[in-house]
């Protein structure tokens, strides 16, 4: 009998080629994990390809699993264990294994052909270099997998497609979970394909009964469950999580809902989910393009709908042009941009924060607009009810960033309860007494939302200066500069509704770590880990980016070093220095990659005295003419 | 079209305070009252009816409406007013544009939403230049055309915006000339009672950039249009002459009559608003100066518009599913609870 | 198409060094395969050649052309290919795009493209899906098609895209499946040979998101297809069924042959690809299910390019003008001089 | 007689109705003041639509002139001289004259439906309030004309179509201009219509003979020659020099020049006047939108053209994503940006500088590219010769930025000496040996321009991230990271070529003001006369936006005080706040108007510790939160 030894955290990679369906295996995994109590979170990294040929390194796809018995906020920054199904996935990872750890490979695949694809000239499972750094487990999976399906109706090509079932069966041993809930779930997913179910079943029962008897594996290791708050907990990922808060926040308004969008990746699961929401109010439209999308929306928010449109970096430059206009007649439409590698096509399927720029400066004219970011899969879905909220209250286009990165990526989310959302119901002006299209809540400088179909209150927008009061087209000179500064303060004034800055640690220190987006667990993390180390290090995490938070202020010039950390060149680091005049350097890292707490916790470590050098690639940006 | 309680209206209760700004002798104006006079005429409500346009002399039309009106930006008319249209089928939507706002910069919005059937009525009017940004040619000119932007004359060949609408899928397709009151009152009232994607090119004067335009054809009616009726034989010329489809698909003027050289009235074609789609291209493909134009309505037909579709579609999800529930939704996917004790369940 | 000193060439010549990346049994390898091969047997220059693309699965091509290649943005590929185009007229300049990137996004751009006459040969890959970005419907999918983004059934009814490149003046129109190579390979030297804008169509399988959507055209090339051929009747069904112009103008399937209920082959429609604009619309519309699909070059046409005739203005004004005089240029306008003690001449 | 009066400088406007020729008016004069050897300055002001309506508000067309026996700089922030031709013209402008001002009416128009289109429920002329702050002239200038034509074959409204020339005439003898060269003009501008010309000489001699005989004008008013250094003069426009410049930028490089553009008020000049240069090897494109008029660019760039795209904001806004192609191919392309008032469509016939944000920001990811501005419309030769040189060195995309200010308006340019121009040929390479697409100039940092064609080096590029070597689609993390700070760097190394800063004054002292664009001569003017009163000012105009010119690093902290002067919120403020630490503070119009040289004062003075009231409109912004 193997020893059970308790872990507090593991993380797990499984890498294979496309085909070799590893996303289904990690997410598989991810689901025990989450059943047995663990916080967990996920990483999934897929190749740009559809499905690349087999065996080639650009095929390789990858799951990245961190699950713990106590609070973690990202999916890991080094795998404790590599599953590698085939030469490529070896090749491109194994770099990554944390020293002596864990590596599971499927040996079956190294054959010639593969190994020549994945560019070794030598089978690298040969040498023994391998065992010297790992604790190497060498598995003919897909052999055993064929051998477990003997006498099956399958085709070899079927059988060959179960073999990652193998691999999450080996798995589920390793770590004590329950397979029973598993196979139930197997024979649920292939309901309609009962045969597959049965074959599936077979082998993942294959792979944990190889872990039982092989002996390969000493131990079994335990992953006792975490400490969650009593609650709902579903696990999400960021592009669920805001098609929900969307139709919420729809919800919460009293509205229907419009989206338009043109596909483009990560961003289009958003559209895919928000097309089965039918029965709630959804009236999704897939736009020619990303301007007809923008524009579909303006037309929506015009008619009354709570109108949303949603995509990524090269969507959003084309819709620049049509947002100026949602800016000018101030109409409520929420764009949603799922960040990914830039710039034009870049790394599409790759996470990066290099839109902020764009977000807060790219239209033409004085274009302002509010713009928020989610720090994480879950917050998607409060940032989405919070900019549909402020869109409506504002009458006001916001923008609204996600990334790849949380966009793609999951954890256990404690479901919000709804009830206790405050509503924010529109009504809509019927009065047309007095009626002046462009009047403004003196509170919110917001107009009002007249739609059409209310008699009386017949009236015509547009993109040329109106006038201040009326609306009409209007070049007077003054008009002209106090509606300028009018559109300008009025993004200022959602600072009213801006709710307390994110800071973690005290208000004084030695660094300030300041963040935004879906770096927020990294860097909760890394200053976390410092802190408890004793450091004077705190955290603030950016919500609101325009306009700019207003409890950063208060704490920003309180710290002997200011560290702005992106996934970008500097972009906050710029609106931050320009807005309070600190010397804030940069942490920079821009390979379509999160940042690993490690990465943060040695830029940190280096402004506190430290001299230790960065992992290639990232870069503490100092300010040369400061 | 909305039901309508129907109100006595004047062309008057359809006239915006705002000054009328285009140029002196703009066909705009002629156009602009035909518009307000028919959809007093019709009783439109005034609250249901919303004109949206794009940049352009003529996409300031909005501004003269006292209706609803949205002056967006250029080209992009089409995809604001399929918006609105999808989530406000109880509104009339009418699309206002230009031969470049909606052909040049807009011709990929204009295309999308009339092989959608999107139940708009899109009024072109055609020009044949560039009059807000002071004469440069656009995709209708003729080739050769000498404008601001070439001084040697224009290389493109010009697009048919009748073809154009055709191959797009519109599914009701007219023509009318802007000092043509009358049919093209007509026209419009029919349209107004088309569910789908109605496209109406106007011939516009603009005597400031491009004077004259359509003059041969506007100044000639009886030889150079054909005005056409459903049932009867395409004639021109006070009938002394026809359409005839000739070999190969060909369609050739004919003198008509008896006698030699000439032929009967019974060898013509004869207009179906409702006719085949080859019909109609034969018609769209029979320009000034090689032929009359043909006016009024070119082709219809009954089709399921998108709006309707997609309206249809959330009703009957309604219907099936039940109303969403909220609650339901949040708990789908992986869900656990975790109890007060910290265990799951 | 360049003069070039003919060089022997093979298939391998034309492969660049870069792995394919497609899906195993994507409908693209084929496509590829053929292209390489009809350019070996054309040989074609392989520095005079450019093939420009945008976005999607298909535009993926370029990459794996041992020639110039240019992978541009979504649906851009027609504009960025004009350019090099108009000022490279030296060039070969090939477009390869899908449904998707040149029909959604970049209809605008292509239907500009055709209608100015640009010397390009475009490829359209329709596998009626979004392919690249895992399955969305496209403008070319049938109403009612369940897909990612539609998860109950398209509502959009779907373009035609021999239709729209017709109506927007294309002067070669052509079909070939993906598979058929030999059909494929005539049409692409024949479109080689074309001067002006060039369509074809490729039915193309995309065994992944949308596996099988031509089969039942492809499967039984007898029974769905006509194969064109200049001079000859529509047949199809192994000259057992053949194509009428019906009352109306609408084409109609007939049995052929003597004896009751069959027409003979006389009453048939006769290919002809320079035939009227009429004829073409009418091929255009024989779609499947309800029509077999004509397959080869369905119309062409002898016009002048955009690029040609700007090129022989830019050589005309040369002529007339002389080459320009910079020195000239700059003193023209208002000029004055102001001599040494600071007056004016 | 009238007494001879010699004056140092005159702003004269004329002002009337669109169809009444004031911009043939104020053209005229302005030729026969710079022939007089005047320094000039010219700002017309149309209004939005092609010709509104007679008599309308929205509908007066102006056009204003400083001529003047020394340097100028501006035309001038109010007229000594109004020349009003109806009552709306009266009413839009009259508020701008000067105290003591002269005023000239054409009271043949003052009838009451003009009277009631203007607003004016009284006639203003016979209030007698006029004459008590103006010197008025009252000419029934339409009953003069049609005299002066009377028993000519001309009708009713062609010969009120005359009526400017009488207003010109008029002014030719208040300024001692000689008619016999206007005359001349005349003849040959209506050589295809003579009678036309014999009419529009009769009323403009008839005018010039009014002014003579009529014994209203007590003084004829001279302003001797300016000092000009010796060469050739050009009046020109900031479009018409653009255009010159292109030309002349492709023919120093040796290559043929391809422009594509899309139509766009204040732009579509550029496309104009480049048409009619055919046979230099300007081969033009009138595009379906500018989206592809990028596109093409692009495509000609990459086929070894020069290849430039123009537009104003919002077109710019549907290049992003394209331009982020040329960026990401390392494309030489030149894309011009004549601002107008924004956001959205704005005002399309006013001058803005708002659209510096998106010049820089406006694109999705890592996308630099220089920027370069022009000051005065002469100088925006310098900067189309400079950005085309840019552009072809670093193989980058560049943005030029002018504004509609300087783009319509004119100024006397001394002509360059061609000949001393430098050549910057291209050669593109044609070397099949060890070519790597994306191999960089050790110096530039820009990758060689290989064109189709060329036997031996096909291969491919795209919008992907690009090997950093080969140019092959990448997806390698470290690689990204890489070809993102490379195109970065490249950008920054245009430092490299960037001249002198352009520094008025010494390099420390009480406030340096600088400015970019359009607003150099109000700010040259007004910081000029400060130090000639003995202030410590100093004026640094940024040319180059991007990279940011070196030389501000060294002097911009040596001033108490640091303000930004624009024609927008603080768009470069926010820039130089972020790059150097500075609190400079902001000037900032956004009236769709040019900085008045008095504005400027006042803002200086100001700082200097007075407390005068900023005009309306004008604000002055320093930081709350620095
Ligand atoms: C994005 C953008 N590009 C260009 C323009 C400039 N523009 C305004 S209207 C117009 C064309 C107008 O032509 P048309 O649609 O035929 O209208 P018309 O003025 O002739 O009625 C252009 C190019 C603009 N406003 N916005
Ligand atoms: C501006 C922009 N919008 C959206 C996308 C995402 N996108 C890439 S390819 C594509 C559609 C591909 O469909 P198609 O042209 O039919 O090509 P296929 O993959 O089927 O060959 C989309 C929507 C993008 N890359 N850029
Ligand atoms: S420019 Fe032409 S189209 Fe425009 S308002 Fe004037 S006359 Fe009409
Ligand atoms: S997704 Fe479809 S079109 Fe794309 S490569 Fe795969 S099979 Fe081909
Ligand atoms: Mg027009
Ligand atoms: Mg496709």
């Amino acid at each position: 009998m193997a020893e059970t030894k308790n872990l507090d955290r593991v993380v797990i990679r499984f890498v294979g080629d496309s085909g070799d369906g590893m996303q289904l295996t990690g997410t598989e995994f991810a689901k025990a994990a989450a059943e047995a109590g663990n916080d967990i979170s996920t990483f999934p990294d897929f190749p740009a390809e559809i499905r690349a040929p087999a065996g080639s390194l650009f095929g390789v796809s990858g799951f990245q699993l961190h699950f713990s018995s106590s609070d973690i906020y990202t999916p890991g920054d080094a795998p404790d264990v590599l599953v590698a199904m085939n030469p490529a996935a070896l090749k491109t990872n194994i770099k990554d294994l944390v020293d002596a750890g864990t590596l599971i490979v499927n040996t079956g695949t190294f054959i010639d052909a593969n190994l020549k694809k994945a560019g070794y000239a030598q089978n690298p499972l040969e040498s023994g270099d391998l065992e010297k750094r790992y604790k190497v487990h060498l598995i003919d999976i897909s052999h055993l997998t064929s051998a477990a399906l003997d006498g099956t109706s399958l085709s070899t090509k079927e059988k060959g497609r179960a073999k990652n079932f193998f691999a999450l069966g080996l798995v589920f041993w390793m770590y004590g979970r329950d397979p029973e809930s598993e196979i139930r779930r197997i024979h649920q997913q292939f309901a309609k394909k009962p045969e597959f179910g049965e074959a599936n079943v077979k082998v993942f029962k294959a792979g944990y009964h190889y872990g039982e008897t092989a002996e390969v594996f000493q131990t079994v290791y335990k992953v006792p469950p975490a400490n969650f708050a009593p609650g709902m907990y579903r696990n999400i990922t960021g592009n669920e999580a805001a098609a929900l808060g969307l139709v919420v926040g729809a919800h919460l308004s009293g509205k229907p809902m419009f989206f338009s969008g043109y596909p483009i990746t990560p961003a289009s699961a958003i559209l895919h989910s928000l097309a089965r929401y039918k029965n709630f109010g959804c009236m999704t439209f897939q736009a020619e393009d990303e301007i007809a999308a923008m524009g579909a929306a303006i037309g929506a928010a015009y008619g009354g709908s709570v109108a949303v449109t949603a995509s990524s970096g090269p969507g959003i430059a084309l819709k620049g042009e049509a947002i100026g206009l949602a800016v000018m007649t101030e109409l409520p439409v929420i764009i949603v941009n799922v960040q990914r590698g830039g710039p034009s096509t870049g790394l599409p399927t790759k996470t990066e924060q290099s839109d902020l720029f764009q977000a807060i400066y790219g239209r033409n004219g004085e274009a302002p607009l509010p713009v928020i970011a989610a720090k994480s899969p879950g917050d998607c879905f409060y940032c989405a009810v919070e900019a549909t909220r402020i869109a409506i209250k504002y009458m006001v286009p916001v923008i609204l960033l996600s990334d790849g990165y949380i966009a793609n990526g999951s954890e256990p989310w404690p479901l919000p309860n709804l009830s206790s959302l405050p509503r924010f119901d529109v009504t809509h002006r019927t009065d047309p007494k007095d009626y002046f299209v462009y009047e403004r809540d003196p509170k919110t400088l917001a107009r009002q939302w007249v739609v059409p179909g209310t008699p009386g209150l017949e009236h015509r927008i547009g993109g040329i200066e109106k006038d201040a009061l009326t609306g009409n087209i209007s070049y007077d000179p003054m008009n002209h500069e106090k509606q300028v500064h009018v559109r300008a303060e009025k993004i200022e004034r959602v600072a009213q509704d801006i709710g307390e800055l994110d800071l973690r640690g005290e208000e004084s220190g030695d660094v300030l770590v300041i963040g935004w987006g879906g770096t927020f667990g990294a860097l909760r993390q890394a200053t976390d880990g410092l802190r408890a180390r004793g450091k004077r290090v705190s955290h603030a995490h950016v919500r609101w980016l325009s306009p700019m938070e207003p409890g950063l202020a208060r704490v920003i010039k309180n710290f002997k070093h200011v560290m702005v950390a992106e996934l970008n060149l500097g972009q906050l680091r710029a609106i931050l220095r320009a807005t309070f005049l600190v010397d804030a350097i940069g942490l920079n890292k821009v390979q379509g990659q999160p940042f690993k707490v490690r990465e943060v916790e040695l830029a940190i470590e280096n402004l506190l005295g430290a001299d230790a050098p960065l992992p290639e690639g990232v870069t503490q940006t100092r300010s040369a003419n400061a | 079209m909305s039901e309508a309680v129907k109100i006595k209206l004047s062309k008057k209760d359809l006239e915006s305070d705002q000054d009328v700004r285009w140029c002196p002798g703009c066909g705009d104006y002629a156009i602009l009252a035909t518009v307000q006079r028919t959809l007093a005429t019709l009783s439109v409500r005034r609250e249901n009816t919303v004109f949206v346009s794009g940049i352009g002399c003529s996409s300031r039309f909005p501004y003269y409406m006292n209706t609803y009106g949205f002056h967006t930006i250029h080209g992009r008319a089409p995809a604001v007013a399929s918006g609105l249209k999808i989530t406000r089928p109880d509104l009339d939507v009418w699309v206002v544009t230009g031969d470049g706002d909606g052909l040049s910069i807009g011709g990929n919005h204009m295309l999308h939403a009339l092989r959608r059937n999107m139940d708009l009525k899109i009024l072109l009017f055609n020009n044949q230049i560039y009059g807000l940004t002071k004469g440069q040619y656009s995709p209708t000119s003729a080739l050769g055309t000498r404008a601001a932007s070439t001084p040697t004359g224009s290389v493109d060949h010009p697009v048919n915006p009748i073809s154009f609408a055709l191959g797009a899928g519109a599914t009701f397709i007219a023509r009318a000339a802007d000092t043509d009151a009358k049919l093209m009152a007509a026209v419009l009232e029919q349209a107004y009672r088309h569910k789908g994607a109605v496209f109406i090119e106007l011939l516009q004067n603009c005597p400031v950039f491009n004077d004259g335009v359509w003059e041969a054809v506007k100044d000639d009616p009886a030889g150079k249009q054909i005005i056409l009726a459903e049932g009867k034989p395409l004639l021109f010329a006070g009938g002394t002459k026809g359409i005839r489809l000739g070999a190969g698909m060909v369609p050739e003027i004919v003198e008509v009559g008896e006698g030699p050289g000439k032929v009967p009235q019974t060898d013509l074609l004869v207009h179906s608003e409702r006719g085949s789609r080859n019909y109609a291209h034969l018609l769209a493909e029979l320009v000034h100066p090689a032929f009359p134009m043909p006016m009024g309505v070119l082709y219809r037909e009954d089709k399921p518009t998108y709006d309707g579709l997609a309206n249809a579609q959330m009703a009957e999800a309604r219907q099936k599913q039940g109303p969403g529930d909220l609650e339901k939704l949040m708990l789908s996917g992986m869900v656990w609870e975790v109890g007060a004790d910290g265990t799951r369940h």
